[in-house]
């Protein structure tokens, strides 16, 4: 009998966070579950393949909790263990967006002191991506899971222009509009079509000479802030954010630029 | 079958007449007028295909020869009837001469009313017997095979490579599914010509081109062969090709077809002209193919909250019953859409849904309706995802849906991987064993929650039926009355393919159909 | 209540007159015994605690030695009678001096039945004092907080380590849970002592020490404030310690215990003289702290099928319920044990286990049944375990089971991760959300597949019990007639730890408990 | 914008057993899905680590599908992304039970003309071990999932110890019986308690000396007949292995070393 460790693994209970590891009972334990499918027959060589594959991705000891057949060649695996990573939590580091939301007429008023006229917002589910739940969420009068959207604030003028929208359309129209804020949904991700297209639209707004005059902001449900600032965005919005995250960041990336700008005149 | 749920069968009578009287309306406007994709689809009956040097279709070519050439008021039956007596050619010839730009439209003669109904209706019978082939084909599987008792259940695939589908489909197949889906790929129902041949390319789903119907039905017979079991086809027909893609499909022995002029208008924003006269042509062919036609009104909730406007399904259901009707489609043949999308938050959830699945259940008794899972409030939580689709699951098994399209647990993740079907096919297997006779086992309570909330849902659609009867269906369009979006009646794309008939327009696939659906598909 | 399942009331009073015969036939030979376990629990609740230098408790130093004296027969409550009219020491004191060895039992003075009363009921009842604080101290939490309504949400702990325990309890309990077993130790039930202090090596479980449950107990009141919810607390007292452990939990105060001498004798092989004596004095300190007894009819199914052995849980709850009833236990502390342990792959097999919920609901309309989840039948698809879960939940949600054992999708693979309890809270939570009203609003059919099922399991257990009543109850388990296990009577463990009561033995813990019980706990 | 690649990874659709990878709805896509838990707070910085953990198990571009908090420094993940890592399916060895398993009427048939003679089978579950609907499964009468066990046999003599019956009182019985075969049954694994157990056994039956008078099967859920040889015994069974399955190995198992056995003596 070799290779089976009788006692249990030894190590460290107490949390270390240069060494952070999964947790499943017990502190430290590196408890993960995967699940994936190989092409290969369901039989004692497909299970030998799974627990490596697994071993391969630092599992020790993994238990193959489950095999079973899809397809004559395709079998499905659910696999339990303890990796053997850690991460050191104390050198990640993350853009995120630092300011505390405020509430709908915690926000109007504070445009009507910093800012003292209407925001104007323009806001699109942009290229070929046709879904509007999202920018309609944070747009539309009544908005989404309690929170209001930005056309009832009463200091935000707000145009949406829904799904579909082409860039090039898009950048016209909040020219037209002399927008102060774009707002940009992505929800279809496949072939990373949203990247491409988040980044044509800040090129074109380069092009245009207009980057520093708005503000621009991005969402959508696989869209973070740090995604939406290595682009080029002002801020990114992600799933469970909602209009008051967003007119919040608004009114004080706009107020801090007034500011800004001010400071810079005088 | 008395009502477990006491709805007030008056109301539904009804709003039954209510319906009848908009889609009679709006059928006026419609028997006015053809499109370029009915006229393509002509073409196609005729036994048109295959593309041009630029992959341009031929029935594309063709029609549009016709328009510049302005014969194409009188119906490109009327051309053809014309070019058959003068050329002694088939279709196929003839468009090819076209696409050659060797077809001499200035010399071409004119011929008696009688002399071209004579030989366009000889010529049309010769495509219409290769929908009756299928036909047959299916009547005859199914007869072998037996037909499934309960709900079928359906699931998509969406690989965007017709060859990659068949693995998942085949695989789908051996573990339970009755109905393959292929999605089609992104933006294809914009597009005013259907794509030609195989295809591997699709994005986020796979182009439905006639090769790809013809591989996926083949492989699809194969491994029902093999489990003794018939397993249906079912794409998409919605958008700017209705017609066409219908001809496709009954060419190829589709079993279903998405098709709702509706759901176009809505959510492609597709001119409402335009896709109402495609979906009348598009259903017809559906009707004499025997496909099964799938209704978008589920996707109303994909914008509007579920329990707010439950009403607003049922009542385009009654609509797309009518509108279904007056195509010929027999009861049997409408997948009237619904799905369960209410908020997972909201106390007795799940009561509402079975309310509304019976209510409709009672309500379209002979419907296959067509039920969809939650799909907007599933998140990355997978396995919370798993229970959700096991409630909607649920209420199917009790109240008797019978086009049953599986929640996937990925839902908010990805288009499924192979195992997401297995999961969500094992879980809705689970389901239909272990509460097999559940449904006859319980009733429900004579004033209860779920029969008052029925009545309220058929009480508000009554209401809204009679605003748009008044109003007109066009101008309630405009005014968002479906899923909370308005489109006007000139908006949208396709409407410079609609064209008012000459008074001796000419499209015999129409009456040659009817005809015959009226005889009761003899 | 009107049954909705047309359950033959006849027939269930018959059984119960059964199980009241078979429960009053043990109880007579109760009455004539005890066991070390009830004596070192005489010697708990009078205050003694601790260990001695080889870790042996106290308690059980001190029933050694006077087995050994041969002053057991008589109870060791005359024992301390005579101790402490001849020492004037506390009981601690006493047990500290035999453990050094420096207690002098040859010369210990006799004294009149009424002295040592006298002495020893005031000495009790500082002891029974103790656990009524508890208990009122519970009461006041569930007027603070109130009670939930529906199903308590109960998950396990089992990490071996009682502050790592406490780390996933109050995770736990913020999900969502409502009650929190700490599991034991394997093979804790057959330890003839209650380990002592607080223990962090447990395997597969954490030890059951009166010091763990002081540690747990504060945790859960801590997060309880947060929460504004009063969590419960589980432990086990089956097995050879059964009253001391009850002691140590009303002294703790523990909400919830697993009882029953049933399970003891089957399931780890128990002597079944030793443990239904050791049962009855449990579940008098039990009833006395107002704590919920578990029994573990849920268990059978785990060696027997669900089906076909549904009426053995029956007819075992049944004998339980008069068990508890002799003992001082109202119905609102019986938490009768059964469980959801049918084949997934049996037709129906939700149908039938809605059937037997709502019948033992019906047949025990008080008491907080403890409803089991499958776990036989998981296996590492834990996918699919989830939705065997979730009928389970839908179960208890409809036919309002109280105790509710949440099943875990990872059954068959650990003990549970701190997430595989999240994924199970929310889980149960959405059921019961979902279809909070859903058991009213549904009825089941007067003659149906579920009322037929119902009564034929109630006839039965009537035959079984008719039989065990004719046979009696110890050569009926001989014969196996619970999980196919069989016992004999004087197998097992522990029964030389038993003794017939000398004319003169005195326990006045029983007489004062049950008298106040019987006033109805002034 | 740098790091992302905008086209969809270039990989070969070709099934390649000497780069096996799994499926998710491409041949080769490499899919698959975690999950786990993470000792922190849910917030971007959480977020950032679990991606960080996922590329250290190989996944590229993994998708953090969901980030839910267990308690205010507990967070849960599901992370779907693919996996760089392969497996050369051609390498993989593994002993598996070669025998194709007979029915109740083969096997007795087969042991009437092989043997000749009833086989004596002894079985329990052993050590602290209770678990006894596992071995109960392959020897009792009834069987289990439509399999008939031993007990059931013309051709076997089946003796059931039942649970927790001690590694010595196991071989005491079984010499005192003369067992031909011995049945372990091994349900509980924490802290690797089965092979302990299991080797203690080979242990004592070695120290007996009758390690080759008798045929040794082990079986329980997380059994391999990989695990078992590797400890030791003659043949293991797991998962979705029943009565027939040890059987026809038993019964093969005897008439070969009958067979070898007078092969030596002639
Ligand atoms: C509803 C829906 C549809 C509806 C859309 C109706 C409509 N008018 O929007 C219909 C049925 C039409 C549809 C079509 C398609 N869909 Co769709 N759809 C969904 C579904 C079910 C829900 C999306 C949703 O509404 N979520 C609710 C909203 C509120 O959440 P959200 O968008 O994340 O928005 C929140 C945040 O992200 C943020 N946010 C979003 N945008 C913005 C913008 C700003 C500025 C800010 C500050 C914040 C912000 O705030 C919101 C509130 O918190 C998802 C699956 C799912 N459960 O996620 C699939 C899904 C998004 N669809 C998908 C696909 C593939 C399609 C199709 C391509 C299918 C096809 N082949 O035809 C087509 C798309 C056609 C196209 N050209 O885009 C995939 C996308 C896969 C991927 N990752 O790429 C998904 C994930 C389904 C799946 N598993 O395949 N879909
Ligand atoms: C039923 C059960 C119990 C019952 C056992 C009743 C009984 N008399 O057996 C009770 C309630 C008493 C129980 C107690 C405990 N259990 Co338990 N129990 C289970 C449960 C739910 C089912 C096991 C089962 O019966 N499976 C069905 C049988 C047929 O399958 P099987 O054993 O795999 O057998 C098949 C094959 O493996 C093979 N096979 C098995 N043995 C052999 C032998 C041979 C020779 C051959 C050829 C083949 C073979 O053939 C069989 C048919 O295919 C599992 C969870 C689960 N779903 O798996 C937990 C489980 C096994 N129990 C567990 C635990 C921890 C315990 C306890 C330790 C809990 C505690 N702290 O007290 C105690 C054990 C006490 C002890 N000393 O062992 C854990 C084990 C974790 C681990 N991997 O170590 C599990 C996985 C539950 C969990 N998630 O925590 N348990
Ligand atoms: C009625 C109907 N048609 C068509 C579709 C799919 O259409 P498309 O291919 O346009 O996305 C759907 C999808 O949900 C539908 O409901
Ligand atoms: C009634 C009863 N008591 C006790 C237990 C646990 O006992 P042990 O600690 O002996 O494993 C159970 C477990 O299922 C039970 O049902």
């Amino acid at each position: 009998m070799k290779g089976y460790s009788i006692e249990r693994r030894q190590f460290s209970r107490t949390f270390d966070p240069t060494h952070l590891r999964p947790y499943g009972d017990t502190m430290n334990d590196g408890k993960v579950q995967i699940s994936f499918t190989l092409p290969v027959e369901n039989n004692d060589k497909a299970v030998e393949c799974a627990k490596q594959l697994a071993v391969k991705m630092g599992l020790e000891q993994p238990v193959i909790a489950l095999s079973k057949s899809l397809d004559k060649t395709f079998t499905f695996f659910v696999v339990y263990g303890n990796t053997s990573y850690s991460i050191n939590y104390e050198d990640i580091e993350v853009v995120s967006v630092k300011v505390e939301t405020m509430g709908m007429k915690e926000t109007d008023a504070y445009i009507k002191e910093n800012i003292g006229r209407k925001i104007v917002v323009v806001g699109a589910s942009t290229g070929s991506d046709a879904h509007t739940v999202g920018i309609d969420a944070i747009m539309n009068m009544k908005g989404y899971a309690g929170h209001y959207g930005l056309e009832r604030y009463e200091m935000i003028e707000a145009y949406n222009l829904g799904s579909q929208v082409e860039n090039i359309d898009f950048v016209r129209t909040a020219i037209e509009l002399k927008a102060d804020v774009l707002l940009v949904s992505q929800t279809v991700t496949q072939k990373d079509i949203h990247i491409q297209n988040l980044t044509q639209l800040v090129e074109m707004i380069e092009a245009e000479g207009i980057r520093e005059k708005v503000v621009l902001i991005c969402g959508g449900p696989r869209v973070s802030h740090q995604l939406a600032k290595e682009l080029g965005y002002d801020a990114g919005f992600g799933s469970g954010k909602f209009a008051d995250d967003a007119a919040t960041f608004l009114a004080k990336e706009m107020a801090g630029r007034l500011q800004n700008n001010s400071e810079e005149i005088s | 079958m008395k009502s477990k749920l006491n709805i007030n069968e008056d109301l539904v009578k009804s709003c039954r007449d209510s319906a009848g009287a908009i889609a009679g309306d709006v059928q006026a406007f419609i028997d006015t007028s053809s499109t370029i994709a009915v006229e393509r689809t002509v073409c196609r009956l005729l036994g048109i295909d295959g593309v041009d040097a630029f992959d341009v279709p031929l029935p594309n070519v063709v029609i549009e020869a016709l328009v510049e050439n302005e014969l194409i008021e009188k119906g490109c039956a009327d051309f053809f009837a014309r070019a058959f007596l003068a050329t002694g050619k088939t279709a196929q010839d003839i468009a090819e001469s076209i696409s050659d730009d060797g077809f001499d439209f200035q010399n071409l003669p004119e011929y008696s009313r009688e002399k071209k109904e004579i030989i366009i209706n000889e010529k049309c019978r010769e495509g219409l017997n290769r929908i009756k082939v299928n036909r047959n084909k299916r009547r005859d599987y199914l007869n072998r095979f037996g037909e499934k008792e309960g709900a079928l259940l359906y699931v998509i695939v969406a690989t965007g490579n017709i060859r990659e589908d068949v693995v998942q489909a085949v695989a789908a197949a051996k573990q339970g599914a009755d109905v393959i889906a292929v999605i089609r790929t992104t933006g294809q129902s914009l597009l005013d010509y259907v794509p030609y041949g195989e295809t591997t390319d699709g994005f986020g789903g796979t182009y439905a081109t006639q090769e790809n119907f013809k591989i996926m039905r083949s492989a699809l017979d194969d491994v029902g062969e093999e489990l003794n079991r018939y397993i249906r086809l079912c794409n998409y027909c919605s958008g700017l090709c209705m017609p066409e893609i219908a001809a496709m499909g009954a060419f190829e022995r589709l079993d279903m077809m998405l098709n709702d002029a509706l759901y176009g208008i809505l959510f492609r924003d597709i001119n409402m002209k335009r896709t109402l006269i495609d979906q009348y042509f598009s259903r017809i062919i559906n009707a004499y193919g025997e496909v099964i036609i799938n209704t978008g009104e589920d996707n109303y909730l994909t914008t509007s909250d579920a329990y707010e406007e439950a009403h607003t399904v049922l009542a385009s259901q009654f609509i797309n019953e009518q509108f279904a009707h007056k195509a010929g489609l027999k009861d049997e043949l409408i997948g009237l859409g619904h799905a369960y999308e209410i908020d997972p938050a909201f106390k007795n959830s799940f009561v509402y849904e079975l309310a509304q699945a019976q209510m409709t259940r009672e309500i379209f008794p002979e419907a296959p309706l067509k039920y969809m899972p939650p799909t907007k409030y599933l998140t990355g939580d997978v396995f919370l995802g798993n229970v959700q689709d096991a409630l909607f699951n649920i209420v199917t098994t009790i109240t008797g849906q019978r086009i049953h399209l599986l929640g996937m647990m990925t839902e908010a993740v990805h288009t499924p991987f192979m195992s997401d079907r297995a999961v969500a096919i094992e879980n809705a297997s689970y389901i239909a064993r272990s509460m097999e006779t559940l449904g006859e086992e319980i009733t429900f309570k004579a004033d209860g929650l779920m029969s008052k909330r029925a009545n309220e849902v058929i009480g508000n659609a009554h209401e809204l039926l009679a605003k748009i009867e008044e109003t007109g269906m066009f101008k309630s369009l405009s005014q968002g009355v479906f899923g909370g979006v308005k489109r006007g009646e000139s908006g949208g794309k396709g409407l410079k393919g609609v064209f008012l008939k000459a008074p001796d327009y000419m499209n015999p696939f129409i009456d040659l159909m009817l005809a015959e659906l009226e005889e009761g598909l003899a």
